[in-house]
């Protein structure tokens, strides 16, 4: 019997995790022993925690530390997606306040939430063996599932948070069970090492343990990315959430999703690209005609923007389907851009919004553009990126996933999803017809732009733009975090 | 003075520019008329100088081109803005300027107090600047801005009543039927220049350089399809069968307008265009033939409507397009100059009747309006013995009338007679020549019938009009009167440059034309039918009997409209169908319209309200509510349950697995 | 001034900056500063349109790394040459125009408006100036936004449906076009072409499949653009709903993008592919001429009958476009000028009466002449400046189109699309007589004010440039001559290439051909005797009018592919 | 362990069991424990498999399912509370107030 032996561990690769679950942890207490009323002081806590997150993350890139036996890794694909979390919860942080006081449910604990759904999502960035994915995967859907139902007095929002954890739940289980094949037919959860396997197996597409467990997997993480057809829960969920979360939900936990979905497949399973390069082919099919033709008939703007994040989900999965440097370099760049514009645009719907999540229809926003014009331009500048027009950082970001795919020879993928793009074009462009060329029908008392908001939006539309027209910088960390894959 | 020969068009222009910019302004007529008349006049100065040092010179250096500006250069093709001087185009200077200064002088006592007087005067030095462009043009291209300048002028002067639906109806009438013509001119130059250039290499639409080139042109083939085109042209200027209806409705114009463009210039630009590009027409005898068909048709059929015409512009309109029938028959049958020279005794005569038409209208005017009657001034109904009032309108109109009649030796006699001499004659068409002399004959007939039936109606008789107003009626003014005078004179004597040698003339006109014809007179003799040459005996008859037609034509109206005037009435009552027809000009117009104008509306509606918005856009926002139709059932699809969700994403994966299981 | 034209180019963006310092109330001022703007950046083109040399190069470039990421090397790099340089000018000169005619047609959102306008002269100079496919794609559908919003925002009744038409329709297109691009991208990766720089594509060969592939989806986006039948329906709503300076700028330069885009880029990057299509985009544009015009006769609607006939002259430039040969190309291009010149002036006329009688229909007008005789002049010289009247600029175009197509292997389309000549007569003038001739008999026309100073400032220029062009187009041939003679020989050389001689190197065409054309009125005697291996020995079998020397009876229009 | 497929039979069994049930029954709690049931499952599947193949990655894997499961049972229990505290309900048929 030998004796029990403390592994040395390097918590480097975890250290951002660490930090922000301390952080998280040392509010809840905060939260705890302070009075009740005023908690933006919670979210500037949690604002300034995320950027030093931040700036602990950033300190890592370039770096190629793998821990905990190779379950975690440091890479730069880890730091990649870690930013965009946390660009996606700093921009969720700011726009929660003002929203959480009219809502009047602002429970203190929302940002502790919030900042371990990111750690959760870190997770699975950097996980490298199917538990850390499981883990990081649940850690950010429990925390989610709350977030969804955190108004508890709205209907809406407590109807969204059950959905989503049932759904979610269901998901999980295919998931789990995909892992469990997996397990089955390679002998191991570690990542490198089911690749290193598969490499030896003569015909591994021919095993259809491996095949199953791969297809199961997939749903798992096609449920998280909102891919069809298991992206119905998207729209409620979105409608109902409160509408900061739903920003989050659209951003992070997407990028999440495709983070540990291009990890699994790209590092753990390139011998089966083939296979899944067909399954993702069709998958993103589905879900742009799905989501963008969908969207065309909804009334409310959270819907359409629930919707629209289907749609990308599925341009992201053309790039995904490519499978090459450009396509998933392009997915890196979407996730980030995606995350700007999106919660830029569910910051305009909530100042748009009155109490209790009404006036949240597309017709809601009629006028908008000559009551309140630098909200105008800038919900118009997001809803553009979305479009993918140039020069916003959705054009180019959408460039790369399609690129990706013709380079890979898919072109008639290309070609559906640029049809797609033009199809989506018509209901963003109704969002603009409503702001820009329609009478108001009645006055509103707008809402206050408070200073974290505008932070948000300068934040939200510089990142808009700023890499659509020089969008080298970022493209060249995109290309250099997959280049590891 | 050939290297000034730009100050020809440019005068004009600047009256038009002056009369254009500044007429409004300057108000006065006195001074606005002396601008316009004063321009064209030192145009005629200019021409008649050319005129001078062109017959200084021996006859074959008689050319003479003057490069003023590159206009389109691109690629292989080429054209300036060139001027071409040779005996032809000396000729119409001459014309256009000289009846032009006359109808300008003329027009001032016309036009006094109309409004928009410095309008007309801008609009006919405009006219006369693209008319001098016409025939001064040394390429098609330059010869083209002319053709559709004049157009443009004609469609700007037919309107100038705008305010008439009629006059806008005919100004447009009168512009599209020319740009049918305009469309064949373009093909015909496109053809001939596309041959050219493909086949020999020679990129050039120069009329010198065709000409010395025409030497590699076919006979037939291709150049009469591009002949064809060109006499497409020509007929839609010139107002030949079929595009001959907007010419009788271009009356609507001021008469000076009628008289300058729609008698004397214009219209005769496709006889000239066909003299210009002789070198080519008379290689293809099959496009000659054609030309002389369709000239011996439009002046036997334009005859017949002259003669049961009221109004007494649109008798003289009709009997426009019948003599320019006459010039194209002289063009087909290869008398060119023969052609050219009817075109310019056809501009004095018929010029002097306009004008003569236009003051008597003027003081029916002037008579109807004192007395407050809404008469039609023009209608011969009305009018009746003013002879008597209007003296020397009466003697000029006379002139000119037996002119046109053919009655030697005025000018008109000589013309004609050679016209037919030559249809009868020539040698290209065989059978066919008796047939073209005998229409030409017989339409000569007529015209001399109605021409007489317009004098006798309009001068002779009783005058008919309200007796109140006849008190009214007086002598036009000298400034009206005047030109008239002119043209009387030029119509009367204007033929002795081309009497006959048969007459004993020394027919100068012909050789200061034969230069620029004997290149086609050489082409044509190619294929002629080199038969027994009719003997002077039968050129002798012939004559005598022309004028004897001619003359039978005037006794007819005499009998019918001074000693028996009964006869009109019983001859429309015993053939009322004939009668109806021919006043109603043999339903051309309605027959347009039914065959083309309607049809083209209708068609236009149906591909607007058929095609365009239910079909091309249907499939456009077909396309959309497709889509729109899809959004809808996917959006029922997503039904609220949760249940139907995870349905959904079990049904996702059963179909995954199934697929790779079992495929 | 080495960047002369990106200048020209932003300075409308830094126009745009100055006006949003603007308090938006100050209207007048708002208007003077744009319209101030817009003048600068037209004299400062003239820098370009002076400092061009007439050669067949591009000019004024500038070469700047911008995007490289991955595979993709995107650069900032702009130039013109003969081609584009009358484009830039024409915008830079439409633009003050358009400007000055909103004075009064603009009273709402002056500000929003006047920025628009400017970022749209921006979004349009950057597509004619652009040598990067990617940089130009940018600029095309940056244009799209700021003309949405003018519909949109400023249109008429219908104009939802019509701004939303327009973006959707167009982006369609565009965004296919994307896909070829980067098609076209990798391949000639492949080839070892290093960034999107449109002129190292030139030279890329490419094998006909893939180019009929990539020439339909550039040709699609560009037909939409442009618009050919029957991808035109947009044209009208949009025109319809447009304000008058959106339409004045739609249909002068906006409209020109799609054939500027066939010359740019469809036909040179796709030659043997653009010579087979040849015959249907010819048909399409025949077609389009005469089926416009017959529905543009029957409107109602002024300003849908103008948009119609926009349909049938774009068809005139198609065709002289896929002539193929100097005369063809240069005719469009100078059609494509006056186009801009003729119908931005009778977008401007309409938007003159709409803005005194609120309304376009034809039956609420009639005898305006007695009214507004300035107004009268000036929409008669521009209606026969449209007809395509000799001494108009109109004419020289068209002619010159119609001289190219019938010359080459067009010959029959040609004669159909002749008649248009007609047909354009035909609506124009019934038109011109509904408005302005006849009776004065609505009493609303009676009291109708003529043009005002500001409206005749607006009018001179243009009428200047339709007489200038018409009597003297020599100075504007001579600076796009050698542009197109490469063009055509690009085109022609790629297609002699790939079909007559497939193995054959690159000859040095793009150098030894502009002497070429030069020498051919001259005559050219030796062509028959000429070695088929020698360079030119090819040649005569592109070119419809060289092939018939060496056999005067066959039909010159038999092309190389059809005699296959 | 000769017979593994019959364990991993009886965990597919239990696995469509249990999606059967989410996808049938109308009661949210019964819906959650044919959730667990398909965890359970998973379980069964991992275990099987550890024993199969010789190696504890799989029970670990298990303890994490177990532990996150919990997890996930106290969450969803508190919102099955909410819910109910809003609508006097936990059947499924009632939670369809976002549609479409």
């Amino acid at each position: 019997m030998d004796m029990i032996s403390i592994p040395v561990v390097n918590m480097t690769p975890i250290l951002p995790e660490i930090f922000l679950s301390v952080l998280a942890m040392v509010l809840l207490l905060i939260n705890v022993f302070s009075p009740g009323g005023q908690k933006s002081y919670l979210a500037y806590i949690s604002f300034f925690g995320i950027v030093a997150t931040a700036v602990l993350v950033g300190a890592g890139w370039g770096a190629h530390i793998e821990s905990f036996g190779g379950s975690v890794v440091l890479d730069n694909f880890a730091t990649f997606f870690k930013m965009t979390f946390l660009i996606a919860a700093g921009l969720t942080v700011l726009i929660s306040d003002r929203y959480m006081e009219r809502e009047e449910c602002n429970h203190g604990e929302l940002y502790p939430l919030i900042l371990f759904a990111v750690v959760g999502m870190m997770l699975m960035a950097s996980g490298t063996d199917l538990m850390t994915i499981f883990l990081g995967l649940e850690v950010m859907s429990v925390t989610l599932y709350v977030l969804a139902g955190f108004n508890r007095a709205n209907k809406k929002s407590n109807e969204a948070g059950l959905k989503y954890f049932l759904l979610g739940s269901f998901s999980t289980g295919f998931m789990l069970y995909g892992m469990a094949l997996i397990y089955g037919a390679t002998g191991t959860t570690r990542l490198y090492k089911i690749a290193a396997i598969l490499g030896q197996m003569t015909l591994p597409s021919a095993n259809i343990l491996l095949v199953a467990g791969m297809l199961l997997m997939m749903t798992g993480f096609a449920f998280k990315i909102a891919a069809a057809p298991f992206h119905m829960w998207t729209p409620d969920v979105y409608e109902g959430a409160p509408t900061p979360m739903t920003a989050f939900m659209s951003a992070g936990p997407k990028a999440a999703g495709f983070a540990a979905l291009m990890r699994l497949f790209l590092l753990a399973l390139p011998t089966l690209q083939v296979e899944w390069s067909q399954v993702l082919w069709v998958l993103a099919v589905l879900t742009m005609t799905v989501g963008n033709i969908t969207a065309l008939r909804q009334d409310n703007i959270k819907r359409v923007l629930a919707y629209s994040s289907i749609a990308h989900a599925g341009y992201a999965l053309v790039g995904f389907a490519a499978g090459n440097g450009t396509g998933t370099a392009g997915i890196l760049f979407y996730m980030l851009s995606y995350s700007f514009m999106n919660i830029g645009a569910f910051a305009i719907i909530i100042l748009v919004a009155k109490k209790g999540e009404t006036n949240g229809n597309v017709s809601d926003f009629a006028g908008l553009g000559f009551k309140r014009p630098v909200l105008a331009i800038a919900m118009t500048i997001f809803l553009f990126s979305l479009a993918g027009v140039p020069p916003a950082a959705g054009f180019i970001g959408k460039f790369y996933l399609f690129a990706g795919a013709i380079q890979k020879g898919y072109i008639w993928l290309a070609v559906i999803g640029v049809l797609n793009s033009a199809a989506s074009a018509y209901y963003y462009l109704r969002i603009m017809v409503y702001m820009y060329m329609k009478e108001p029908t009645e006055e509103f008392e707008w809402v206050q732009v408070t200073a974290p908001v505008t932070l948000a939006l300068i934040i939200a539309v510089a990142g808009t733009l700023i890499p659509g027209v020089v969008p080298s910088v970022i493209l060249q960390y995109a290309q250099m975090a997959v280049k590891l894959l | 003075m050939f290297d000034n020969v730009w100050l020809i068009p440019l005068f004009p222009l600047i009256g038009f520019l002056i009369n254009g910019l500044f007429g409004k302004k300057i108000k006065n007529e006195a001074v606005i008329g002396a601008i316009g008349t004063l321009a064209i006049f030192a145009s005629f100065v200019v021409s008649c100088l050319i005129l001078m040092q062109m017959i200084g010179l021996p006859a074959e250096q008689r050319v003479f081109e003057k490069v003023l500006f590159p206009w389109i250069h691109s690629g292989n093709f080429k054209a300036d803005m060139a001027f071409l001087l040779d005996p032809l185009s000396c000729v119409m200077i001459m014309v256009v300027t000289g009846v032009g200064s006359l109808i300008h002088l003329y027009s001032i006592g016309y036009m006094h107090g109309e409004e928009g007087f410095y309008r007309f005067f801008a609009y006919l030095n405009l006219f006369c600047m693209s008319m001098l462009l016409l025939v001064l043009g040394s390429n098609m291209l330059v010869m083209f801005i002319g053709w559709e300048g004049v157009g443009l002028c004609s469609y700007l002067l037919i309107g100038y009543y705008f305010h008439k639906k009629s006059a806008g109806d005919a100004a447009k009438k009168a512009f599209v039927m020319n740009r049918v013509g305009d469309f064949g001119f373009l093909l015909g130059l496109f053809t001939l220049y596309w041959w050219f250039g493909s086949n020999h290499n020679i990129w050039t639409i120069n009329f010198v350089e065709i000409k010395a080139a025409s030497h590699l042109l076919p006979y037939g083939g291709v150049v009469t399809v591009a002949t064809l085109c060109f006499f497409v042209g020509a007929t839609g200027k010139s107002a030949q069968l079929p595009l001959f209806t907007w010419l009788p409705d271009a009356m609507e114009g001021p008469t000076p307008v009628s008289a300058l463009i729609h008698a004397a210039t214009m219209v005769t630009a496709g006889v000239y265009m066909i003299g210009r590009m002789s070198f080519v027409f008379a290689k293809s005898p099959d496009t000659l033939l054609v030309i002389a068909v369709v000239g011996a048709a439009t002046a036997i059929f334009a005859a017949t409507i002259g003669t049961a015409q009221n109004d007494i512009k649109r008798v003289l309109a009709y009997s426009t397009v019948s003599q320019l029938g006459f010039m194209f028959l002289a063009m087909g049958v290869g008398a060119f100059s023969a052609g050219i020279f009817h075109l310019m005794t056809h501009a004095f005569f018929k010029a002097c009747l306009f004008l003569g038409s236009g003051s008597v209208i003027h003081s029916m005017h002037h008579a109807l309006h004192k007395i407050h009657s809404h008469d039609d001034a023009q209608d011969m109904r009305n009018m009746g013995g003013l002879r008597k009032a209007m003296p020397i309108t009466f003697i000029t109109f006379a002139v000119s009338t037996i002119a046109i009649s053919g009655i030697p030796p005025l000018s008109g006699f000589f013309s004609k007679d050679e016209i037919l001499w030559m249809a009868f004659s020539n040698q290209f068409h065989g059978n066919v020549n008796i047939y073209l002399w005998g229409i030409g004959a017989v339409a000569a007939c007529f015209t001399a019938f109605y021409m007489w039936r317009l004098v006798f109606m309009t001068f002779f008789g009783d005058c008919r009009i309200n007796p109140t107003a006849k008190s009214y009626l007086h002598e036009s003014p000298l400034v009206i009167t005047i030109p008239l005078m002119v043209l009387g004179a030029l119509a009367a004597v204007g033929g002795f440059i081309g009497v006959p040698k048969i007459l004993g003339g020394l027919n100068h006109f012909e050789h200061w034309l034969e230069p620029v014809f004997e290149t086609a007179h050489e082409y044509s003799t190619q294929y002629a039918h080199h038969g027994a040459h009719p003997s002077h005996s039968v050129e002798w008859t012939l004559m005598i009997l022309s004028t004897v037609i001619a003359v039978i034509g005037i006794m007819i109206a005499a009998t019918m409209y001074v000693k028996n005037k009964s006869l009109p009435g019983r001859f429309v009552a015993t053939f009322p169908t004939l009668h109806r027809a021919v006043f109603n000009k043999w339903y051309v117009d309605e027959i347009y319209d039914y065959l083309f104008v309607n049809p083209c509306k209708a068609f236009g509606q149906f591909l607007w309200k058929g095609f365009d918005v239910l079909i091309v856009d249907g499939v456009v926002n077909g396309v959309a509510n497709t889509v729109m139709g899809f959004s809808g059932i996917f959006r029922y699809m997503q039904s609220g349950y949760i249940y139907n969700y995870a349905f959904s994403m079990a049904l996702g994966v059963v179909v995954m697995l199934g697929y790779f299981i079992f495929k | 001034m080495s960047n002369v034209l990106s200048l020209t180019t932003f300075l409308p963006i830094l126009g745009v900056l100055l006006l949003l310092f603007i308090p938006k109330d100050s209207k007048g001022v708002l208007r003077n500063v744009t319209f101030a703007v817009t003048l600068v950046t037209f004299f400062v083109s003239l820098i370009i349109l002076t400092g061009f040399k007439a050669n067949a190069d591009f000019q004024f470039l500038e070469n700047v790394p911008w995007i490289a990421a991955g595979p993709f090397v995107m650069r900032y790099n702009i130039g013109i040459d003969g081609i584009s340089l009358w484009l830039v000018i024409l915008t830079t000169f439409i633009m003050p125009i358009a400007v000055l005619s909103t004075y009064t047609a603009v009273e709402e959102k002056v500000k929003e408006y006047m920025i628009c306008l400017l970022l749209l002269e921006t979004g349009m100079l950057g597509a004619f100036i652009s040598l990067d496919i990617f940089l130009f794609y940018i600029f095309w559908e940056v244009m799209l936004i700021p003309m949405y919003f003018m519909i949109g925002i400023w249109g008429g009744k219908n104009k939802i449906y019509a701004a939303v038409k327009f973006f959707v329709y167009t982006m369609v297109g565009s965004l296919l076009m994307l896909v070829a691009i980067v098609f076209l991208y990798f391949k000639g990766m492949q080839a070892g072409i290093t960034d999107f720089g449109l002129l190292q594509f030139f030279s890329l060969k490419l094998d006909l499949a893939t180019q009929i592939w990539l020439f339909l989806a550039f040709a699609f986006a560009f037909a939409i653009k442009v618009p050919m039948f029957p991808l035109h329906t947009w044209l009208p709503d949009a025109h319809t709903e447009a304000p008058t300076a959106g339409s004045v700028i739609l249909a002068a330069v906006l409209l020109k993008m799609g054939t500027y885009g066939y010359v740019r880029f469809a036909i040179p990057l796709f030659p043997e592919a653009a010579h087979k299509f040849a015959p249907l985009l010819a048909t399409l544009a025949v077609i389009g001429i005469i089926y416009a015009a017959l529905v543009a006769m029957v409107q109602e609607d002024v300003k849908k009958l103008v948009a119609y006939s926009s349909v049938a002259h774009l068809g005139f430039v198609m065709l002289g476009i896929f002539a193929f040969n100097v005369e063809g190309i240069t005719g469009g291009m100078l059609q494509m000028i006056n186009h801009g010149i003729s119908t931005g002036a009778l977008f401007l006329i309409v938007g003159f009466i709409y803005e005194r009688r609120h309304t376009r229909l034809i039956t609420d007008f009639g005898g305006l002449s007695k009214q507004m005789p300035i107004f009268a002049t000036i929409f008669m010289i521009v209606t026969f400046s449209s007809v395509g009247l000799p001494g108009t600029n109109g004419f020289v175009g068209e002619f010159l189109i119609l001289l190219g197509a019938f010359e080459s292997e067009l010959r029959w389309w040609t004669v159909i699309a002749t008649s248009g000549v007609i047909l354009s007569a035909v609506y124009m003038l019934w038109v011109f007589q509904r408005v302005m001739f006849g009776e004065l008999d609505n009493p609303k026309n009676q009291k109708l004010l003529d043009l005002n100073a500001r409206e005749i400032t607006i009018m001179v220029p243009l009428l200047i440039m339709i007489f200038f062009m018409g009597l003297y187009p020599k100075p504007f041939i001579d600076k796009m001559d050698p542009a197109i003679k490469k063009l055509v020989s690009q085109v022609r050389v790629a297609s002699v290439n790939a079909q007559v001689i497939p193995g054959a190197q690159q000859m040095q065409m793009p150098e030894g051909h502009p002497g070429m054309s030069q020498q051919m009125p001259a005559g050219h005697p030796d062509m028959q005797q000429m070695p088929s291996g020698h360079p030119g020995g090819a040649m005569p079998a592109g070119h419809p009018g060289m092939e018939a020397p060496a056999a005067p009876q066959a039909v010159p229009a038999v092309n190389p592919h059809d005699a296959k | 362990m000769e017979n593994l497929n019959s364990y991993l039979i009886v965990s597919a069994i239990l696995f469509a069991i249990g999606t059967i049930g989410v996808l049938t029954r109308k009661n949210v709690i019964v819906m959650f424990m044919s959730i667990e049931l398909m965890l359970n499952a998973v379980n069964l599947t991992f275990v099987a498999f550890s024993r199969y193949l010789g190696n504890l990655d799989g029970q670990i894997f298990v303890f994490f399912i177990m532990t996150v499961a919990a997890a996930e049972a106290a969450v969803g229990l508190a919102l099955i509370i909410a819910f109910f505290n809003n609508k006097e309900s936990i059947d499924v048929e009632d939670v369809n107030l976002m549609k479409w």
